[in-house]
């Protein structure tokens, strides 16, 4: 078990810089989320933590060794690929077990080992087939074994339960909880999946082009969004995001009053020009005064509905439980307390407050 | 000792004949190892041979024949057998033609073999009778008898499709139209004036004159289907060594009967032989040498001149030897071969490499080739080309 | 040529060389395999074609190991000059082999094995690295980089992932090197007869031998029996490696 | 890769095994390949003539070369030779392989038969062709005893057309081979991206056309590479099949230089052919080499 | 455009079954949405849709026309691989444009459709990249952008949108609304996503090991579930399901009385032996009195929180909007309307009522 620790990690391909300076510290034990746009470097910095890249310039320690350049398979890491990267020619049992195999893990133990695994992952049923005759969701399954099997000082997960259906998703969510609570391993774990992040995640990275955004525990990040984008992104429906203008110590968007408590007015009092005011869908609530608007779209979930309204303030999704009584074209009015609201200077987009 | 023996005899009649020899070896004691490289008249052997001495690892006889034997003396590998050659009075047992081409600055390097005489015309009596032709001496004959052939349906002339085959022919008729002492100074010494002469102009002529009288598919063809065509009747002659008898009596045929044997035209009294001959190579053990001088000797002896000899069609190259189990073909080749011999008309073949050096030989096989099968070359360019091709060093 | 292997000798002279035999007979088969004259011994091919497999068999494999561990390395292991080196070793597929004869001889001459099956051998193996090479790197570049960077983070070595994980994906690669290989040795003529010893000839050479006749008369059926000899194993060998043609070795490795 | 790396990370990337597995065919193809190349010239400076010399003559060995005319019907013939017989083998053989890709019943056998020719020893495989080719015996005799008595067919005897015939051998012997190569590697390709293409409307031959053959890109380069190198390498074939006849006319620099070096005892003489040779060569292939390893690179 | 109908189509591999005879049928201009667990058949079927695998038996009409074993190239169908399958040897606009030239449309108007689609998937910069050299999430947007380009008879998506980040996700669906809305190409669209399935699917087919459970509108499959296992599968968390036993007209679990209304009661009276009572997490509430039972888990998603109690009736989910106050092992009460029990048979896992 080791901490890790990424410097000023950097990568370029040929011209274009993907990575721009990463600078990530967790604790050993410590389950890390990585999120962020598509293409902003995620898979990226995986495969330089697990040695199959150099970065450009910047170190990687893992506990106290500075690893950078030390191969692969003198790192003693496990790692699900995005693109699952399954031996052809084994059968599922053989790449699950391959990894024990070339650590030398006695016959007995690996099988033991894959059965484990296999029950865990619901594929028992399959150990014996070639990747080639799974579906995609068992091929992703089967890419999970791999790294599960073994004890590694770290586990990098690129996007491992993308393939699955939510029933399986909510199951080896919990699998994968457990075994973190067990083993105590160092993690690092690449999601697109907002419940993912938050349920398993000690500390989450928010990255976008290749900088780290917002660093912080899931709660910071969801709560207290660093910047426009972190608020943005993470979150769906996504925050709504009006702009605003001072006027006085409040603000007004479109003729609009946003209302604010006081330590927002006094957080504001250093900001000059456009501010931000954001609000999460399930933050809006229907009542009969507030902001008035008119539904425009109605899109029900299953246990909520998203709702969107057109306003002054411009459009709104709100997010409400069950299902939603009123139809497109009815005038409605939008209420939300204060506390919600974020606030970011429009010209950094930086949070306020 | 041990003698390794690099030939190309390697099927029937030729392998009985080494055969022979090496049990001959093996009595005297020795061990024969055998290294048979068949193929393209040697090429292959050849190629061997160069690298197994590069790798300075001879062996300890190799087939080699003519210039050759000179070039080869000259790079200082072969071995000098005078020993032998004097004990067995190989000096008087051999015509001094023969012997010359044995000796390299005055010492034996060599043993000779056999004696080919290359100058036959082979003819078909059956095909000549349903022609009402009758079988050539000279070269105007030959034509109106191919005339009378062609007439009947026959193609006249079989021919195949190697260039020693063209070559063959090109001899012969250089030997008809111009005479032994033609031949030498144009083929053998390869006189410069010589073969700018009209006496070639006109050999290049009746050469390719020859050509009219063979059939298209010829390129290609191996010189024993050529004969095949003989034997069947297809065919009414062909012009080719005498190993063209092998063919014959494997045939079943008779000489004489079946199938004639005569001088090619013109030739009668001339002799282009091909005479095979083992150089003996430098070896260091001295039990080798003693095995390699046994082989020069039984090589040369009357019984192995004899069964070999039977056997490959050719004659003994020694002289005033017993005939009596040769057939009548042998016995006026022999006769021949010792008048010629006398009467200084007894020539190298070129075709067959016993009377330029290598490089020389290929080079005027390549023109003549050439003139043979490109039909719009003239005579001419042919001479031309010819005197240029005969400087090649 | 089978026909003509079955007939006999007074049919082959008689017939035209399309007809079929009238009174088929092995005896030309019999006669090419175990008594007709190739220089003074009249054994047959048999002893040519047990030399030939004494040779082709390790040639074969070496060279084939060899061109695929190169073409691991050069496709899947760069390094710094790797292409270069590759691009060099490749120049070699193009040297005409005359002009290696005399100097090969030389130089197996001063390491003792001229003449011998270990010198043939290693002439082979040394002529078909570059070809060997070619085929297997060219094939490997196609092979998943993920592959590779899976096993190793699986813990697997060099070695392993070789053995494990590219091998296996290298069969019809593999296929068709062991029957380049093995056709050019087997029917190799002008090495066999150049670097081989008086008694480990191969089969080419008894076959030129035996069907190579300066002036003696041709025996068509023996010859076309022998020929028939010497390409049965190549036969062989296409049917028996020609299965292992499988189809979609990398299905399911990777997504994208 | 990037190309700023610290030296560092080059060394973590290439350990010494991979370099030390290959160096010994590295070294042999050096000292094999190149010090041969440099044998070779340098005996081509020389007066070489039955056995290797190494006196020093200079160019005139290339004089000679220069003026010679069979030299030159060579390279004629290697240039028509070489671009008929790779052009026709790779095209045949992508053919076969392409239709043997289509899970037929009976690809084991078609496969052995169309290698097959490969195997068979030249001095048959001569003989045959030779039979076909003749126009006494085979094609075109054939043809008139069906009655298509105006059909002839004398390329093989005919010296300016014989080296088509020896392309069209050369194309079936080694069109089998091609077929293999190309098969070995269409059977590496994973299946899904045919059936995109399928679902695209392509029809099969443009489903090979555009994605299966470009994507065979590297394969295409070895069997080139091969199929050149048969080519310049043709020797057997040419022996078995006209012996370099009608006259020369199917000379190619690789019987010349035998027949040169070993049969005519010019060894120099061969070795400035084999010298020519391999800078032509080099001319072709060494651009080609480049810009396809470059691209590889990628 | 044409209707899509699937009818008894079986399909093994070997001995195995892996389509045990589906029967789907959907109008012209519908957008059917299949789900289930994975491996159950769903990539399968849309290969056979595509004509690239043939059924064992069964027949596929698309609008009149029967098309079995019509090849694909002349089914005028586009597809998202769940596997991506690009080409790999040509540029993102080549993969795009591929579809487009096979067709035999001209060169101008191909450049347009690759402009319009690589606008739509934000994917603009990429498109003289060879897929090599793209992120996960980026070779999907390609997979997606080849289809998009198209304008067939028939859509085919397997899960195209797995590897996208939420807020990307959100603006494709958004975008595959659209272009459905706007050109009503029938579609097919296999996804594990719940909010796609029920914001874009007219028709919903939940399938299961081969066989099709529930097939009708998201509504329906929602809050009218066919089958026990309809009803868990969809919903996250899963539905609650408590096995209970009859008690005259009423039904008890562990001693608990569970709550019915009179339909309920009534639709019981038809079966024996044990019912299956579920409950959706999001129709729990916390109140003073109710079902009593411990804190066990509390997991925080942002919005919501997930919130798990242990029961007399067995362990229940709830789901609860923003932050949830109490502690794990405090005592609380679970509240909930009969009106969303849903009944099960226990013996044959079909709906009661
Ligand atoms: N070639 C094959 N041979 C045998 N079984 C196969 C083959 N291909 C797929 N299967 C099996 O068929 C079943 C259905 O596969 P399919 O790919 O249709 O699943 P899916 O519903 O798409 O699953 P996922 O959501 O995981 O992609 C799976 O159990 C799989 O293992
Ligand atoms: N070989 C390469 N050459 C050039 N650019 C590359 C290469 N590989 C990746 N990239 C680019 O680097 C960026 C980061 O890629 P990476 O795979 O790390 O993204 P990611 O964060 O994992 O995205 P996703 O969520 O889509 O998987 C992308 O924009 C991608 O296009
Ligand atoms: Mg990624
Ligand atoms: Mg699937």
């Amino acid at each position: 078990m080791g901490a890790l620790n990424i410097r000023n990690v950097r990568k370029s391909y040929g011209p274009t810089e993907i990575l721009k300076g990463i600078d990530i510290e967790i604790e050993a034990g410590e389950f890390l989320i990585l999120v962020g746009p598509s293409g902003c470097g995620k898979s990226t910095l995986l495969s330089m933590i697990a040695g199959l890249d150099v970065p450009t310039s910047g170190t990687i320690s893992i506990g106290e060794r500075d690893v950078t350049y030390l191969p692969s398979k003198d790192r003693d890491i496990a790692m699900v690929f995005q693109s699952y990267a399954l031996y052809p020619n084994m059968t599922v049992a053989e790449n699950i077990a391959f990894g024990l195999e070339m650590r030398k893990v006695p016959k007995a133990q690996r099988e033991e080992a894959v059965q484990r695994v296999a029950r865990m992952l619901q594929i028992g049923h399959l150990l014996e087939r070639k990747p080639g005759a799974l579906s995609g969701g068992q091929r992703q399954r089967v890419a999970m074994g791999r790294a599960l099997a073994r004890d590694p000082k770290l586990f990098l997960f690129d996007e491992p339960l993308s393939n699955l259906d939510a029933k399986l998703r909510v199951e080896m969510r919990a699998e994968i909880k457990l075994l973190h609570q067990r083993t105590k391993t160092t993690t690092v774990y690449v999601t697109h999946d907002q419940v993912e992040a938050m349920t398993l995640g000690d500390r989450i990275a928010v990255m976008k082009d290749g900088v780290v955004q917002q660093f912080g525990t899931p709660d910071d990040i969801y709560s207290r969004p660093a910047t426009k984008f972190v608020a943005e992104f993470i979150g769906s429906p996504a925050m709504n995001m009006v702009t605003a203008q001072r006027a006085g110590a409040g603000l007004v968007a479109h003729g609009v009053e946003l209302a604010l408590d006081d330590g927002q007015r006094s957080a504001l009092a250093g900001v000059r020009g456009e501010v931000i005011y954001g609000l999460r869908p399930e933050n809006l609530t229907f009542a009969d005064s507030g902001l008035p608007g008119t539904l425009v779209m109605i899109e029900p979930t299953g246990p909520e509905t998203y709702v969107s309204v057109d306003t002054a303030a411009g459009q709104m999704t709100a997010r409400v439980p069950g299902h939603f009584r009123q139809q497109v074209g009815e005038r409605v009015h939008l209420q939300w307390s204060p506390v919600h609201a974020h606030l970011f200077d429009a010209a950094s987009e930086k949070r306020v407050g | 000792g041990e003698v390794e023996v690099l030939h190309w005899w390697t099927s029937g009649g030729e392998a009985k004949a080494a055969s022979a020899l090496k049990a001959t070896l093996q009595a005297k004691g020795h061990t024969w190892k055998d290294f048979a490289v068949a193929g393209g008249g040697g090429d292959s052997a050849m190629t061997v041979l160069k690298s197994r001495v590069v790798s300075g690892n001879s062996p300890a006889a190799a087939q080699i024949k003519g210039p050759g034997l000179q070039e080869w003396a000259k790079e200082g590998v072969l071995a000098n057998i005078d020993g032998v050659a004097k004990a067995e009075k190989w000096d008087a047992v051999l015509p001094k033609v023969v012997s010359d081409v044995m000796k390299y600055k005055g010492n034996y390097i060599a043993a000779p073999v056999n004696v080919h005489r290359v100058n036959w015309l082979w003819a078909n009596p059956e095909a000549f009778k349903k022609a009402g032709a009758k079988v050539p001496t000279n070269w105007d004959e030959f034509f109106a008898a191919a005339d009378k052939l062609k007439a009947a349906g026959i193609i006249p002339v079989a021919h195949g499709g190697q260039n020693w085959q063209d070559f063959t022919t090109f001899e012969s008729v250089a030997l008809g139209v111009g005479g032994a002492d033609f031949y030498k100074k144009a083929l053998v010494q390869l006189d410069a004036g010589t073969i700018n002469g009209p006496v070639m102009l006109k050999v290049l002529e009746t050469f390719k004159k020859v050509k009219g009288y063979t059939d298209k598919n010829a390129p290609g063809r191996d010189w024993n289907l050529a004969t095949a065509m003989v034997i069947k009747g297809e065919a009414g002659m062909q012009l080719m060594g005498d190993w063209a008898k092998g063919e014959f009596i494997a045939a079943g045929k008779t000489p004489g009967k079946d199938f004639v044997c005569v001088a090619a035209p013109g030739t009668a009294k001339s002799f282009t032989f091909n005479v095979d001959s083992f150089a003996m190579f430098k070896l260091k053990n001295e039990a080798n040498v003693k095995a390699q001088n046994d082989l020069a000797a039984a090589i040369m002896a009357p019984e192995f001149q004899e069964t070999f000899n039977l056997n490959k069609g050719s004659i003994p190259v020694r002289l005033g030897m017993n005939l009596d189990k040769f057939d009548d073909c042998a016995k006026l080749s022999a006769k021949d071969f010792v008048d010629t011999a006398k009467a200084n008309s007894l020539v190298p073949s070129v075709a067959h490499g016993m009377a330029v050096p290598p490089a020389a030989e290929g080079a005027i096989k390549d023109v003549v080739s050439q003139f043979w099968n490109t039909d719009a070359m003239s005579a001419k360019d042919a001479q031309v080309k010819l005197a240029a091709a005969a400087k090649t060093k | 040529m089978l026909t003509t292997s079955l007939k006999d000798m007074d049919q082959v002279r008689a017939g035209s060389l399309l007809s079929l035999p009238t009174s088929p007979t092995l005896d030309a088969w019999r006669k090419a395999w175990s008594s007709a004259c190739t220089g003074t011994d009249c054994g047959g091919l048999q002893p040519f074609f047990w030399n030939s497999i004494l040779m082709a068999v390790p040639a074969v494999m070496i060279s084939t190991l060899i061109g695929s561990l190169n073409g691991y390395v050069l496709s899947k292991w760069k390094f710094k000059g790797s292409e270069l080196m590759f691009a060099l070793m490749l120049f070699g597929v193009f040297m005409p082999m005359q002009v290696v004869l005399l100097p090969m001889s030389q130089v197996l001459g001063w390491f003792g094995i001229a003449s011998s099956l270990t010198g043939l051998i290693t002439v082979h193996v040394i002529a078909g690295i570059p070809s060997t090479t070619l085929f297997f790197r060219n094939y490997y570049i196609g092979l998943p980089d993920e592959l590779i960077k899976a096993a190793t983070l699986d813990g697997a070595g060099f070695w392993q992932i070789f053995r494990r994980i590219v091998l296996p994906l290298s069969v019809p690669i593999m296929v068709v090197t062991l029957i380049w290989q093995f056709t050019n040795i087997w029917n190799d003529f002008l090495y066999g007869v150049v670097f081989s010893g008086a008694d480990s000839k191969p089969i080419t050479v008894g076959l030129n031998n035996l069907a190579n006749t300066s002036s003696t008369v041709k025996e068509y059926n023996v010859d076309m029996a022998a020929a028939m000899i010497a390409a049965l194993p190549t036969l062989f060998v296409y049917v028996v490696a020609g299965k292992y043609f499988v189809r979609g070795l990398t299905a399911g490795a990777v997504k994208g | 890769m990037s190309t700023t790396a610290p030296p560092a990370a080059r060394a973590m990337r290439t350990p010494w095994l991979p370099k030390l597995v290959v160096a010994p065919s590295f070294a042999l193809s050096l000292f094999f390949i190149y010090g041969l190349i440099l044998w070779n010239g340098y005996l081509s400076l020389s007066a070489s003539r039955l056995l290797p010399n190494y006196e020093f003559v200079g160019i005139e060995q290339y004089l000679l070369l220069w003026e010679s005319e069979r030299f030159r019907v060579a390279l004629t013939n290697m240039a028509i030779f070489g671009f008929l017989f790779i052009g026709g083998a790779l095209a045949v053989g992508l053919l076969l392989a392409v239709l043997l890709d289509q899970k037929i019943r009976a690809e084991g056998v078609l496969r052995t038969v169309y290698l097959y020719p490969m195997a068979i020893s030249f001095i048959v495989t001569g003989t045959a062709w030779k039979w076909i080719l003749n126009p006494g015996l085979g094609l075109e005799h054939l043809m008139q005893q069906w009655g298509f008595t105006g059909f002839t067919f004398d390329w093989l005897v005919n010296p300016d057309k014989a080296i088509y015939c020896v392309a069209i051998a050369g194309v079936w012997q080694s069109a089998g081979f091609v077929m293999a190569l190309f098969l070995a590697a269409l059977r590496g390709i994973d299946d899904s991206i045919i059936k995109a293409a399928q679902v695209d409307g392509a029809s099969l031959p443009r489903i090979y056309w555009r994605i299966v053959l470009p994507s065979l890109r590297p394969v295409f380069f070895s069997t080139l590479m091969v199929v050149s190198h048969l080519a310049i390498k043709s020797f057997d074939l040419v022996m078995a099949l006209t012996n370099g006849g009608p006259g020369f006319a199917t000379d190619l620099p690789a019987t010349f230089m035998y027949t040169m070096a070993f049969t005519r005892g010019q060894i120099g003489q061969g070795a400035a052919a084999a010298t020519v040779m391999l800078m032509l060569v080099a001319a072709i292939v060494v651009p080609y080499l480049y810009s396809e390893l470059r691209s590889n690179k990628k």
